[in-house]
């Protein structure tokens, strides 16, 4: 495990909390750490209490750590709400002006800064978030001008003025604290500068589209996906594609579906209200054998649930979701880095199998900050699957065959404006022409043509990714974004002498049920990890015939990020309880 | 313009509907049209909705798409977008459009995307053997509705004129003359083109048949005091006569398509473009995450 | 089995085959026999191939037989497509009109009737099909007299002369099979007469929704759950209640939520399309724990797929549809007694569970008639489940608890109206109070609330109903109108001397292991029969746990009813290979 | 007519929208007018959709049902057909209404519903963070569309009229006095009536503020020469000033509600009648069957 600090900013919504989190972030991330920057925060505008947390480390984190080293409080209630997580003796710098009070049992240390008074007196009451900062960097032992290049850089638009307060505010807040012979209370391990950036799986997902010729996104906004239509929004335009912004999910999808029959690569994203309004869309195009990419950005439910927490559980929808049985590919990334791998292959998986690709994500992937060291556009090459030459078109003496029954399950597309390609495309069966059909043995030869083509998939190398699994005696098996905290239990627990190794599936469906069978064949257990309540995965794990004395459940459906703690003591209960 | 004839417009596969029905009108003046326009088969993309007007596309050789129940506009654009060099006509039925489609209907027209709308509009359900449909009589029995229907109908035209449509017309499937007319006038819009077709359910309606629209019909078109340049007089000429009126009721001559709107928009078809991002686009990109 | 024989009427769709099939079954039906009337058509109003069967035995029938005895013919096409299915000599009554010529290699005798001339000098072209029912009741020898009764019952309203045309059809096409000498060419087995009802599984499965007291129903058009809607339309304003035909399924969910909420019983019913669409409404149902009941009348999936076929196929959408984990109940019926159970016990289950059921109908069940006998409304009792009582609200001095936390996960609810009784209903996730939460700990508390309340239902009287198992070899398990079929196999491979038994699953989900893993304890081979390609129900079976290599499938998913001769098929192929 | 008093509407959870949300003007002149009409609150159901204005309901002390996003309408329906006797509200945003609820809203108003729907129409989605609604201007730029907004904005008052509504009205959250008016009016008719409030969102639309309607609102209940009497009349009213008016814009005092028109209905409510089904009519049903 990296040796990791944590600091934390609380206060109200709608504060600017998190653009302060991202300012430190940013700049400890430009000193060369690796952070991971999360955020607690409700479904409400202004009000309410929200706090940043970043994670510092030397190298690579993505789980929220249990304690912090460092709180900012803005308002009393952060104080109460988190002042817990302080260990003992831990600063608390909280604004004078609220009269700070610790709570009973609470030992940090509580250290009352002027916040507000400074920032008057430098002229602008905004930049109150600034002056702690300043005074963070200062308990970090941080150089200052870092922060201040940062705060030129970023204020520069807003003018010389703004610029100059900001700098003046991060100069105040640092000697305070140097004052207080605070300087350089924590040290942080050395930083390791390399290329590095600070990204969301929002951010790095619509890269990865964009990436992948994805020109067309169809969207209705909804937490916590709309930053990927945001994102693409400001991109698309610049490369000749277009971002609508649709009335609805039920238009979003058959937009989707409309844009890639016409040929183009064309997505969607949501979560999961929005994504069960797709179903009936998703599967026209598991029947027509279109393409269509669609983004579910899972956060807790069901129906509203908790908009603004994390949660994996859209998981069974996504692969039984719609009435009858199409063919559906469900993929998840862990990371930024696999959310850009995703978006890219997405529309690969697509094209070559034509049929819909569901990425499944989750608030925590999509929303929280990042380090990214390696994200080659080298590597992902667009594969558009089979489409019919035109040439062949041209020698055809009667009609295109749309729907050719293929060994592989796999009949080459014609798009429209291609000449003599012309086709009828239908959620309705249809025979090889694909004109209707309701013959009976045609029914068979279609559903059994559509279900062949995924069968290679359930052996796809990348289906599945392993670490730390030679000589495993205990294999979690996880998905999405916990994967970051699996792995640092994983190596929590090897320091405590536990073999335990980790196996992240990327492919949720078709089930690879080939590979896991290799990849878990010789532990002793089997612990699957889910953020859900009933156990998704495994249930498809059982489905898939996986499943037998070893296996275990951990479930963790409280809406709060999954800690490697928790996973740790998961499996030391099975240690202690059957003595692994 | 190269010389299309009706034969290539042709399927293998004959119209399945009832004798009589007035469909096969729609289904015939829109060939004409084509052929008369000398549009090529492979250059069309027809969007279907789900009901027995939804099988248009099953009858004509270009390409086509039979999407699911009332979703045929959206569909429509995806399919515009993707490749605006196609003519790209979207058909259904007053279900399709009126009842699960109306959400896509009103924001189709205020976005003024570039499809062509032809809606079979019989009154009725007729797929599904004779519901009342959202443009049924008030009063009208049907096996769904004994006593009557309780509801009041949806007005297509002015509905659409409200939401800002640039171009409304009003067709009756026996009139092919005046018919091919309206769709080809709709075909030469820029921006989204509504055509309401009246036509007859003879399984299921025996109340709006051809005797009656042959009564009730105003046409417009042959009206010398009706101008098709204002919204709020077309609004009050449809509002006066109850809608029973066909002809061009209203055309906005400036009308730009949400297509040509769109910032940066590719001007061609997005389907054939190079999609590769480059080395040094992405690289820029990346270093906005910095 | 019981003898049976099969009378198959053949035309054109729009040419009253169904009507004519319906004179033909009902009159039989009150001559005291019990019938299967089947009907096999296309999405298409007129015009395309359709015929009408009406098999007919001494005892109970609900599935298909393979071969008929007489086929009347309507067009050529109905010659070429059904003449096969005639035994060699059997008659085919044809129009003389057609001309009519029998396909090669059919060995049926070819009758020529000159129907449509017969009709013509009787005055009227429509009773053309009277004339083929006159013939065809001669053949089997029965007394005209019944079917000129009914005939004059029928048409009595449409006037004197009407009756008199069709009563005379009947009588000329009786006489002419008389003259040609084929009087009794077929003898029938004696009938038993009884009170006996001849209906379809939507007729009984509406009445069962009138008797628990439904008086709303929303819905939107749908092949094959319209007749619900068309139904109930014409029953519920009688009873002060009305049938709501919406814009579509978002607004029938929508608004059985809000009327169940507010204390009526209210209900939707739909088929796949409007299904998939249903689900983030049934969601905000789970969520919110409003009783709700949704019908989905099962068709060939996935998307518009053959909306006129049979298939069982939304199972996994019924269970596992909507994003996140809320609960439900699937029961499914297989006859038309039990559409009329489930119909009823459906709202006592949403009532007492205060959450979505699912009543699994399919196309065969739902639109196929069948002899029902035996339909007591005694027996069932309306159970409103938990209302907290006025006096109790009188009582309170705080808030009204709404989602108490309580053993059974069941918390008394208030209606809308009572006073004091106020509370927030609501898809967040929320405190007992009802008001918004997003506490970690809350979050724990209320999903295990919710989950809890079905935990008796696993060991539920009546979630099973076994037949013929003791001491069974082999168990066939199904559910759904294939049980017809199914017993029929049974009896059939009894014959043979295989110890057959069968299992019908009628609450899906939850997962009625318990009971189902005893029935199953003794048996040596399991059969798992679904009309469905990917075997949804043995999916289920193997989430509870319910597999081991007793465990087969049989899957049929052509569209087409399945035959007891291929459950038969299949279970020798069982026994061949592996011995039973 | 009992006693109730604003406490009797208070919950114990305070409005969570951001200070000076026009949200707030909403709610106050809602519980006023309940108030001063003294109708007790277990007698009132707020059905509210998904957004910042969805949360309404949560601080009234009326039986709540908060639903899912856009489905406001046929849930109210709902509620109203299972108990007639009680006031029914849907509340909800311009997203909720006019983007993913817009076919409801038409079929509502074409159904006449007995419910009364209050709509703040912010112009903007403002729970999802500041992206275009369907009323959003023309050329607004947010993140969601930084080179501006592309479509034109529906007009809700005029797709009322023109959908058949029979109570149209527009009011300010700033000018109490009206709003309460207005909602008083809606309650006292029998039927749909639509309020749609204009309230600014003081957080995401810098266009649209408590500035820019005070100068541009013209108030049709002050101006002499105005009748709402009229649906074409309206139509041409509000088209005139692109809908920035305020008042009663149309009120159809022949208008019957749904549930009035419905056949056999019940006149009292359905969720306290006897519901068991007599052994006579059942055997008089299933005899129909034989
Ligand atoms: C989601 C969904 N709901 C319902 C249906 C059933 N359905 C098929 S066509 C149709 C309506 C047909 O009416 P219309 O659109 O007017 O077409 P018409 O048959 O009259 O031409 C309906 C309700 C469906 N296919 N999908
Ligand atoms: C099916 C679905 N899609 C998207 C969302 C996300 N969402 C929540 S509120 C909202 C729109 C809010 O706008 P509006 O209705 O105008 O309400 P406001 O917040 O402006 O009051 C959206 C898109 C959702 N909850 N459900
Ligand atoms: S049912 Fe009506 S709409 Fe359908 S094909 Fe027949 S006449 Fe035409
Ligand atoms: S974001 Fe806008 S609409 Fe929402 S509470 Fe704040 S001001 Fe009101
Ligand atoms: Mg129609
Ligand atoms: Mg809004």
């Amino acid at each position: 495990m990296p040796k990791s600090l944590a600091w934390m900013i609380g206060g109200d919504q709608g504060e600017g909390i998190d653009a302060t989190g991202d300012v430190f972030g940013r700049v400890l991330s430009r000193l060369g750490y690796c952070i991971y920057g999360y955020r607690h925060f409700s479904s409400r505008i202004k009000g309410g209490h929200t706090n940043f947390t970043v994670r510092i480390a030397a190298d690579r984190v993505l789980a929220p750590q249990a304690n912090v080293e460092v709180l900012v409080a803005l308002t009393q209630e952060t104080i109460d709400r988190n002042g817990h997580l302080l260990l003992s003796g831990a600063p608390l710098l909280a604004d004078s002006q609220l009269k700070p009070v610790l709570p009973d049992g609470c030992e940090a240390r509580l250290v009352e800064i002027p916040l507000t008074q400074i920032a008057r007196e430098v002229g602008a009451a905004v930049v109150r978030n600034m002056v702690a900062v300043g005074g963070s960097a200062a308990l970090f032992g941080l150089p200052l001008d870092a922060f201040e290049a940062y705060a030129r850089e970023k204020f520069e638009r807003k003018g010389e003025t703004v610029a100059l307060q900001n700098v003046e505010a991060l100069r105040r807040g640092h000697a305070f604290i140097e004052e207080l012979g605070l300087r350089g209370r924590f040290s942080l391990p050395a930083p390791r500068p390399r290329e590095r950036y600070l990204m969301t799986g929002n951010d790095s997902l619509a890269l990865g589209t964009l990436a992948a010729g994805c020109r067309i996104m169809a969207a209705y906004p909804i937490t916590p996906a709309t930053d990927i239509m945001e994102n693409l929004a400001g991109l698309f335009p610049r490369f000749g594609g277009a971002v609508c912004q649709m009335e609805d999910e039920l238009a979003a999808i058959t937009l989707v579906i409309g844009a890639n029959y016409a040929g183009a690569r064309a997505m969607t994203a949501t979560s999961g209200p929005g994504f069960s309004l797709m179903q009936e869309g998703i599967g026209l195009a598991s029947m027509a054998e279109i393409p269509a990419v669609v983004v579910d950005t899972q956060r807790v439910g069901p129906s509203t649930g908790m908009p603004t927490k994390n949660e994996q559980s859209d998981l069974l929808a996504a692969v039984f979701g719609g009435h009858g049985e199409g063919q559906r590919i469900v993929i998840a990334p862990g990371t930024a880095v696999q959310a850009f791998e995703d978006g890219f292959e997405a529309f690969n998986l697509a094209d070559r199998y034509q049929c819909p690709v569901i990425v499944l994500s989750d608030l925590a992937l999509a929303q929280w900050l990042q380090s990214v060291e390696n994200l080659p556009l080298g590597g992902h090459a667009i594969d558009r699957g089979a489409i019919v030459a035109q040439e062949e078109l041209d020698r055809l003496t009667g009609e295109f065959e749309r729907y050719r029954l293929t060994e592989d399950g796999i009949s080459p597309r014609a798009l429209p404006g291609m000449p003599k390609g012309q086709f009828l495309a239908t959620g309705v069966e249809h025979a090889s022409s694909g004109k209707v059909s309701e013959a009976p043995q045609n029914r068979i030869s279609q559903m059994e043509k559509r279900s062949r083509k995924l069968d290679a998939l359930r052996a796809r190398a990348g289906a599945i990714e392993t670490s730390r699994m030679d000589h495993a005696e205990v294999a979690i098996v996880c998905f999405g974004s916990i994967v970051g905290a699996v792995d640092e239990a994983v190596e929590l627990l090897r320091q405590e002498g536990v073999r335990a190794g980790r196996v992240q599936v990327r492919q949720l469906w078709p089930m690879p049920d080939i590979p896991l069978a290799t990849a878990l064949g010789g532990a002793a257990k089997v612990l699957v990890a889910e953020q859900n309540a009933t156990g998704e995965m495994r249930q498809l794990m059982r489905i898939a015939g996986l499943e037998d004395d070893r296996y275990r459940s951990l479930v963790h459906f409280d809406g709060t990020l999954l800690t490697p703690g928790r996973v740790v003591a998961a499996v030391q209960e099975l240690s202690v309880k059957e003595g692994v | 313009m190269e010389t299309v004839t009706l034969q290539d417009y042709k399927t293998s596969e004959k119209s399945w509907w009832c004798p009589g029905c007035g469909d096969f009108g729609v289904l015939a003046a829109l060939q004409k049209t084509l052929v008369k326009l000398g549009i090529p088969p492979h250059r069309v993309a027809i969007v279907a909705g789900i009901g027995c007007s939804g099988k248009m596309g099953n009858y004509i050789n270009s390409y086509n798409i039979h999407v699911v129940h009332g979703r045929t506009l959206p569909s429509a654009l995806g399919v515009k977008l993707a490749n605006r060099d196609l003519l790209v006509i979207a058909a259904g039925g007053d279900g399709d459009g009126f009842a699960i489609g109306m959400n896509h209907f009103v924001h189709a027209v205020r976005r003024n995307i570039g499809v062509k709308y032809i809606v079979m509009d019989n009154h009725i359900y007729g797929l599904t053997k004779g519901q009342n449909s959202p443009t049924s009589d008030h009063g009208q029995k049907v096996k769904a509705a004994p006593f009557g229907n309780v509801e009041s109908p949806v007005r297509p035209l002015s509905l659409a004129l409200t939401a800002g449509a640039t171009y409304v017309a009003q067709g009756f499937s026996s009139n092919q003359a005046q018919l091919a007319r309206l769709i080809e006038g709709a075909i030469a819009h820029p921006g989204f083109a509504f055509v309401n077709v009246l036509s007859p359910c003879v399984t299921y309606n025996k109340v709006n048949t051809y005797d009656f629209y042959k009564q009730m019909l105003h046409d417009l078109d042959e009206d010398p005091d009706y101008q098709p340049d204002s919204r709020g007089g077309a609004i009050a000429a449809v509002l006066e006569r109850e809608e029973l009126v066909t002809g061009l009721i209203y055309h906005d001559p400036g009308s730009v398509a949400y297509e040509d709107a769109l910032p940066g928009f590719a001007e061609q078809p997005l389907a054939g473009r190079d999609i590769t991002l480059g080395q040094e686009d992405f690289l820029e990109l990346l270093a906005s995450y910095r």
